[in-house]
């Protein structure tokens, strides 16, 4: 998941070797993210779909560094990957008492929810392939993908969160179409994420504090006997 | 090394890009084994040497160096048990996920200046988020032995790795901000020459917050006073209690590599990477000094310097480990909270501070780094922007960056 | 009677040439020894105090099985004497298996507890016995029974629990009267004269 | 984590519902001193409850002391504390010259009080390694152990065994001290004083030690009274009870000519405390860390004592003496002694009936008592605490089980 | 449409994203365990995040603008944020619904019933 090439393709582009490497890896990591996907709906037991899920968000973390979006990838492996989902786990680990670890659902509905689930994702494919403009490259058969900048930097998008956007265009550097100037950055939502987050972590940990109840008196094994035997 | 392949060997493009690909895959992996073979012996040795007798000296000639090798061998041959009632699959995958977690955060690890896995721009940041991904092998190890000592093991560890990597992500934050970039490589260049240029001497601040990395790196390496997870006295050996053969020595080398790698990352982050603490190469007149070009000879001399170093990391926490008795779970976590986090948060105001009222850094020898500020025009005026900016040395990131990785902490 | 362990103010430090304080003659006239202790004790515990030996090397004092909880109460209790520590209970088999030696024994079979108590302020020891039937109104098999002294010594807890389990005697009003060194379901007393090992334990060969 | 609050321990704060665990701390555990089982009730990490099951190294020492003689006794002694063989063998000779009514030699005497003093400082040593494993730092058991040989080294010359001694014996001596036994003991002595330093900078000052054990496992001075403890346990708790000097007279009587000071804290001070590090400022008394600073500083009153033994040893010029014969009748009557042991005070209580076999042999163990004070000591503590408190105890399985 | 000889396109990660969308819903409905809920919900977010990649990625269009520029990176990494900060809180409701009816079966949670 995490040997991205996109600083070797415009070395790979290059080589006329037909082996298109880009497409190589995309394939590789696509059919990771989503067979472990499926899988997680397949597995009954709720720790193997926490470990399901953790290999797929793994993988989509590689797509994002595929599509040259280095710093999102690194931030989904730390924050999504790293952090929320051991988040999860603690949750697996103290609910998953046996009675809970592998609960069925009866058959007659996983059938109906596939076939649900089977509907809406050929309407998404279908639209998927449909637009012109997003098969892009496709559509041009340009040589490759021409990737103009040499190492993708995560500054600009480091700039944008401080609210100076300095992107423009990538390719054709004009500037953004409408009104010439700059567009705002995102210095505001990026404050009000950082004030969002506190008051939910607060909320969060005051939702699940310890509250006082009457213990349940000594129950359980009588120690003398040790319960062990 | 490709061109030669393709155009002499005549072999198809694809392959040999494949076969470079394994190569260096192997090569880290190399590494990675050889580094814990050497470092088993090296723990033998020296926790004899602190415990006033010989260790190992009969394997293998006069030092017993071949004694990791023999420990391998019966490894390999112990047969891999499973408790019953154990969960099979997350049992046997378990070792291997906090495996490949220390080894694929080998690849952003700059050992001389162009010997680097992949230059990721964003490499520390990278690095450490593949760390905090050990900690699902742990988890996975400790709910998967189905014993009750185990999963104490596991959740203690989990609980210690995740809560050291708010102080960790913390220290790492000041060093990125002095170089302005995360990318390890530019890091490690920006302190090219004499000793005085490395990030320790830099200011007060940052030499406090080495000192703060090292302890958080230790703990969350679990090591020494902080082994929570294998504290003898209580746990029995905690997660991997019920491991044997090779799947306990994949944790074992996981150990051993990742806490290589934390010290890897301290040299490159504080001690100046590949500069040794004398710039010889320079002196010599192999390099310009500016990092740039360098002959095959200088990457040894850096290569040496980092491997050095991060040797010499690894040796001072063995040293720790046999000297210091173990800490309480809750003392362990209150360590963290109450005093790594409060400590590295108000050293990199003062890093930041003393940033901004000695911008070149008083000892910084040869100003060749621009004011951050600077880069922010650099961005703006150029009309093609970006294209025309990246074109120059690599460029230096705004401290804005610096925000982002506080924030999402 | 009371033995005084040292002299009475021994100093926190020995001095080099200390004179060994003449050891505390039995019928000594401390308030803590002689027969104004006895009194005092027999006062006490109306029909406690059974006999006594004064000439023993370690002068006891006999008492009745019943009044042992009381003497042993106002023994911890009181402030001039304050046995404030229960060193040992240990049970004695007087029972002689082979029936010649028995004849010419001297004394019929019984069981006999000896408390050894000790006070830390005063630092002197005291030795109570008390008789016990071998088995409870001689029934073999079923041990005699003793009002516990737990509640007064906590160390009695175990020691008592060690007693009933070796020797077999049941103390009254134990907290948890288990066995302590034995496995639970061990059968017989073994520091009884007349035990026997037994053949097997859950198929360990015993003989 | 669940703390009981406002006292009543009916309302338990609980923040996740973890029913209560029943964790078993079992005989093969390697931080018990020897096969101890602790069964913990625990709920997260708070132990609630503790009970330990003892008895699977009881060999009912007892019973086999009604069959053979007294002097046969003596190998069964010295493997009950095996850690300190000579001061068991000691308690038990002592306890037969009483009802023998037995003096021994000068010579005798002064020998005893030196092997017995030499065999506290070999136990404490193994007590303070132990300790420091349990903790789980490895080194000092090392270190521990490496000066523990030397001491093993004395011992094996005076009497050909390193563990299990029968050096000490009713009436005397087996054998007299070899020539230059003395010189090199005195060798010893003086290498070993700047050792002691070493093991204070390992653990007694050092910061983590302090935090795991200071104010952990307090015992009240009374509750240890009430619970029959003894010996650097019941120092600990600041009892100024040491037997060498409150004994019976004839245990006293051995140590007439001796200046020792007990190691105890009075008034806030332990003797001579001006050579030692300073109590920690969180260290409450009754605490591990106490115990734990009770045994070092016996360890250097040991030394001292040893010190004076060599002198007066060297000094008296009569014969050692011979014990007594195997076989030897033992009058009828029944007498009880209990000896100052490293682990506490062991007391022995003897019947014999006019023939060579004793009627009732009885032993009565410090560690048996130690340990029955544990259940109160660990309740509400940590998981982590169990081994510490448990390692302060200094407990030896033997001695309890017998 | 071989990936293998012409390049990637914003299509393919397109199918991705939909993959991972229509099985987190799946996931979602099937699943009777809360924290098996929770996963769904994580899948969807993926999905989503996919999307907004691919369309703000620079490498994938070629030569013309991408759509989103650096929106599409900047949108995702505010996803994975709130992500975050969303598994809190339903963590935290989970627990709360586990001490009070010692189930974490969704089925069961059927309090509000008439």
């Amino acid at each position: 998941m995490s040997s991205s090439v996109a600083q070797l393709l415009p070395v790979l582009a290059a080589a006329e070797g037909g082996l298109n490497w880009h497409g190589f890896f995309f394939l590789l990591f696509a059919l990771l993210a989503c067979c472990l996907a499926v899988a997680v709906v397949l597995a009954d037991n709720v720790v193997r779909m926490a470990f399901y899920l953790v290999l797929s968000l793994g993988a989509t973390a590689g797509l994002f560094f595929l599509a040259g979006a280095e710093f999102v990838g690194a931030m989904q492996l730390m924050i999504y990957v790293g952090g929320t989902l051991v988040l999860l786990i603690f949750g697996v680990m103290l609910t998953a008492q046996e009675p809970f670890v592998s609960i069925k659902t009866p058959v007659r509905d996983k059938v109906l929810a596939g076939l649900v689930g089977g509907a809406l994702l050929a309407v998404l494919i279908q639209a998927a392939l449909s637009g012109p403009a997003w098969s892009g490259s496709a559509a041009e058969g340009g040589g490759g993908v021409a990737l103009a900048a040499g190492q993708p930097s995560a500054t600009p998008l480091g700039m944008a969160l401080v609210g100076i956007r300095v992107d423009g265009d990538v390719a054709s550097g004009e500037k953004s179409p409408e009104d010439g100037q700059v567009r705002s950055g995102y210095l505001l939502p990026f404050e009000i994420v950082s004030v969002h987050l506190l008051v939910v972590l607060v909320g969060a940990a005051y939702l699940a504090r310890s509250k006082r109840r009457k213990s349940s008196g000594g129950q359980g094994a009588d120690l003398s006997t040790g319960g062990m035997r | 090394m490709a061109e030669y392949l393709i155009q002499t060997v005549g072999l198809p493009g694809w392959l040999t890009w494949s076969l470079l690909a394994v190569l260096s895959a192997v090569l880290i992996l190399n590494l990675m084994a050889g580094g814990a073979l050497v470092f088993i012996w090296a723990e033998r040795k020296v926790s004899a040497r602190i415990q006033d007798r010989l260790g190992p000296t009969r394997t293998g000639g006069s030092f017993g160096w071949l004694q990791s090798l023999a420990d391998g061998i019966k490894l390999l041959a112990k047969e891999d048990l499973m408790p019953e009632g154990a969960d099979g699959m997350l049992f046997r995958v378990a070792p291997y996920v906090s495996f490949c977690a220390s080894f694929a955060a080998f690849i952003g690890l700059p050992f001389a200046f162009d010997m680097v896995g992949l230059r990721l721009n964003v490499g520390v940041f990278y690095v450490v988020a593949v760390l905090g991904l050990e900690v699902f092998g742990v988890i996975l190890a400790g709910y998967a032995s189905a014993s009750k000592w185990s999963l104490f093991g596991a959740m203690r560890e989990a609980a210690q790795v995740v809560s050291y990597e708010v102080p960790l992500g913390m220290c790492i934050v000041v060093p990125v901000m002095l170089a302005g970039t995360m990318d390890l490589v530019t890091i490690a260049e920006k302190q090219a020459g004499w000793f005085t240029n490395w990030y320790l001497f830099h200011d007060p601040f940052t030499f406090v917050v080495f000192w703060v990395y090292v302890t958080c790196a230790v703990a969350s390496v679990n090591r020494a006073p902080f082994d929570l997870a294998e504290a003898e006295s209580e746990l029995v050996a905690g997660f991997h209690t019920e491991y044997s053969g090779l799947r306990w020595s994949f944790f074992f080398m996981a150990e051993y590599s990742s806490m290589f790698l934390v010290s890897g990352l301290a040299a490159v982050l504080f001690l100046g990477g590949w500069n040794g603490p004398v710039p010889i190469a320079t002196l010599l007149g192999l390099s310009d000094g500016t990092g740039e070009s360098t002959g095959a000879i200088v990457r040894l001399l850096g290569l040496a310097n980092l491997l050095g170093k991060a040797t010499l990391g690894v040796l001072i926490m063995m040293w720790i480990r046999w000297t210091l008795p173990r800490l309480r779970i809750d003392q362990v976590m209150t360590t963290c909270l109450k005093y790594c986090t409060p400590i590295a948060a108000v050293m990199f105001a003062g890093a930041m501070t003393w940033l901004w009222v000695f911008p070149g850094g008083v000892l910084n020898l040869d100003d060749g780094s621009r004011r951050p500020g600077e880069i922010r025009e650099g961005w703006l005026e150029g009309p093609g922007g970006r294209s025309t900016a990246v074109s120059d040395a690599p460029v230096d990131d705004a401290p804005a960056l610096a925000e982002i990785a506080e924030v999402s902490k | 009677m009371v033995r005084s362990g040292s002299c009475e103010a021994a100093a926190s430090v020995r001095l080099p040439t200390g004179v060994a304080c003449e050891t505390q003659q039995v019928m000594g006239d401390k308030n803590m020894r002689g027969p104004a202790f006895l009194e005092s004790l027999e006062a006490a515990v109306p029909g406690g105090v059974v006999g006594t030996n004064l000439e023993a090397i370690d002068p006891w004092v006999e008492v009745a099985p019943a009044a042992v909880a009381d003497v042993c109460r106002w023994l911890h209790d009181s402030p001039e004497t304050g046995f404030d520590s229960l060193q040992c209970i240990t049970a004695v088999d007087w029972f002689e298996p082979d029936p010649k030696k028995a004849a010419k024994a001297g004394w019929d079979p019984h069981l006999e507890l000896v408390y050894h108590l000790w006070s830390t302020r005063a630092r002197v020891s005291l030795v109570l016995k008390t008789k016990l039937p071998r088995w409870k109104d001689d029934q073999p098999g079923v041990p005699p029974e003793v009002a516990s002294v737990a509640g007064i010594w906590r160390t009695a807890d175990w020691h008592e629990r060690e007693v009933y389990d070796l020797s077999g005697v049941v103390f009254v009003g134990h907290p948890d009267l288990r066995r302590i060194l034995c496995p639970e379901d061990w059968e017989g007393f073994p520091l009884r004269k007349d035990y026997e090992m037994p053949l097997d334990y859950h198929g360990i060969r015993g003989r | 984590m669940s703390q009981v609050i406002d006292d009543d321990p009916r309302i338990i704060e609980f923040d996740v519902r973890t029913d209560e665990m029943l964790v078993n701390m079992g005989p093969q555990h390697p931080s018990t001193h020897g096969v101890l089982r602790l069964v913990l009730r625990t709920d997260g990490e708070i132990v609630s409850e503790i009970e330990p099951h003892i008895g699977y190294l009881h060999r009912c020492a007892e019973k086999i002391g009604e069959n053979i003689s007294a002097r046969q006794f003596i190998p069964y002694t010295d493997r009950m504390d095996y850690l300190a063989g000579m001061n068991m063998n000691l308690g038990w000779s002592l306890a037969v010259e009483k009802l023998m009514r037995l003096q021994v030699t000068e010579k005798a005497r002064h020998l005893r009080v030196l092997i017995s003093e030499m065999g506290r400082i070999a136990s404490h040593l193994v007590g303070m390694g132990a300790y420091g494993l349990d903790l789980g730092t490895f080194s000092p058991f090392l270190y521990a152990f490496r000066e523990r040989e030397k001491i093993l080294d004395l011992f094996e010359e005076a009497c050909g065994a390193r563990l299990t001694y029968s050096y000490i014996t009713v009436g005397g001596l087996t054998a007299d001290l070899p020539p230059g036994w003395l010189e090199r003991c005195e060798a010893f002595l003086e290498q070993f004083e700047p050792i002691i330093r070493e093991y204070h900078a390992l653990l007694t000052t050092n910061a983590i030690f302090v935090k795991r054990t200071a104010g952990i496992g307090v015992l009240s001075p009374d509750m240890a009274i009430n619970y029959g403890c003894s010996g650097p346990v019941l120092r600990g708790s600041g009892v100024d009870q040491d037997m060498r000097r409150d004994g019976e007279p004839i245990y006293t009587a051995m140590y007439d000519g001796y200046a020792f000071e007990v190691a105890v804290m009075k008034d806030g001070h332990y003797p001579r405390d001006h050579a030692y590090p300073a109590v920690p400022a969180d260290a409450v008394l009754g605490d591990c860390w106490h115990r734990f600073f009770v045994r070092m500083l016996e360890v250097v009153q040991s030394m001292d004592l040893v010190r004076q033994a060599i002198d007066q040893y060297s000094a008296c010029k009569g014969p050692l003496g011979e014990p007594v014969k195997v076989a030897e009748k033992i009058p009828a009557g029944d007498v009880y002694l209990e000896t100052e042991c490293p682990k506490g005070q062991m007391g022995f209580y003897l019947i014999g009936n006019g023939s060579a076999i004793p009627w009732r042999v009885r032993a009565r163990s410090s560690s048996f008592s130690n340990l029955s004070v544990l259940a109160e000591l660990c309740h509400g503590c940590l998981i982590a605490d169990v081994p510490a408190i448990v390692g302060s105890l200094d407990i030896v399985m033997g001695e309890i089980d017998r | 449409m071989n990936l293998l000889s012409d390049p990637v396109g914003v299509s393919h990660y397109l199918i991705v994203g939909a993959i991972l969308f229509t099985t987190g819903i799946v996931c979602m409905v099937v699943k009777r365990n809360a924290l098996g809920v929770l996963m769904g919900i994580e899948l969807v977010l993926n999905g989503a995040n996919v999307n907004f990649v691919a369309f703000g990625s620079p490498v994938l269009r070629g030569e013309q603008a991408s759509i989103l520029g650096l929106d599409g990176q900047l949108m995702a990494l505010f996803v994975i944020l709130l992500a975050a900060a969303e598994a809190a809180v339903a963590l935290a409701i989970t627990l709360n619904f586990y001490n009070n009816h010692a189930t974490v079966d969704v089925d069961r949670a059927d309090d509000l019933k008439g």
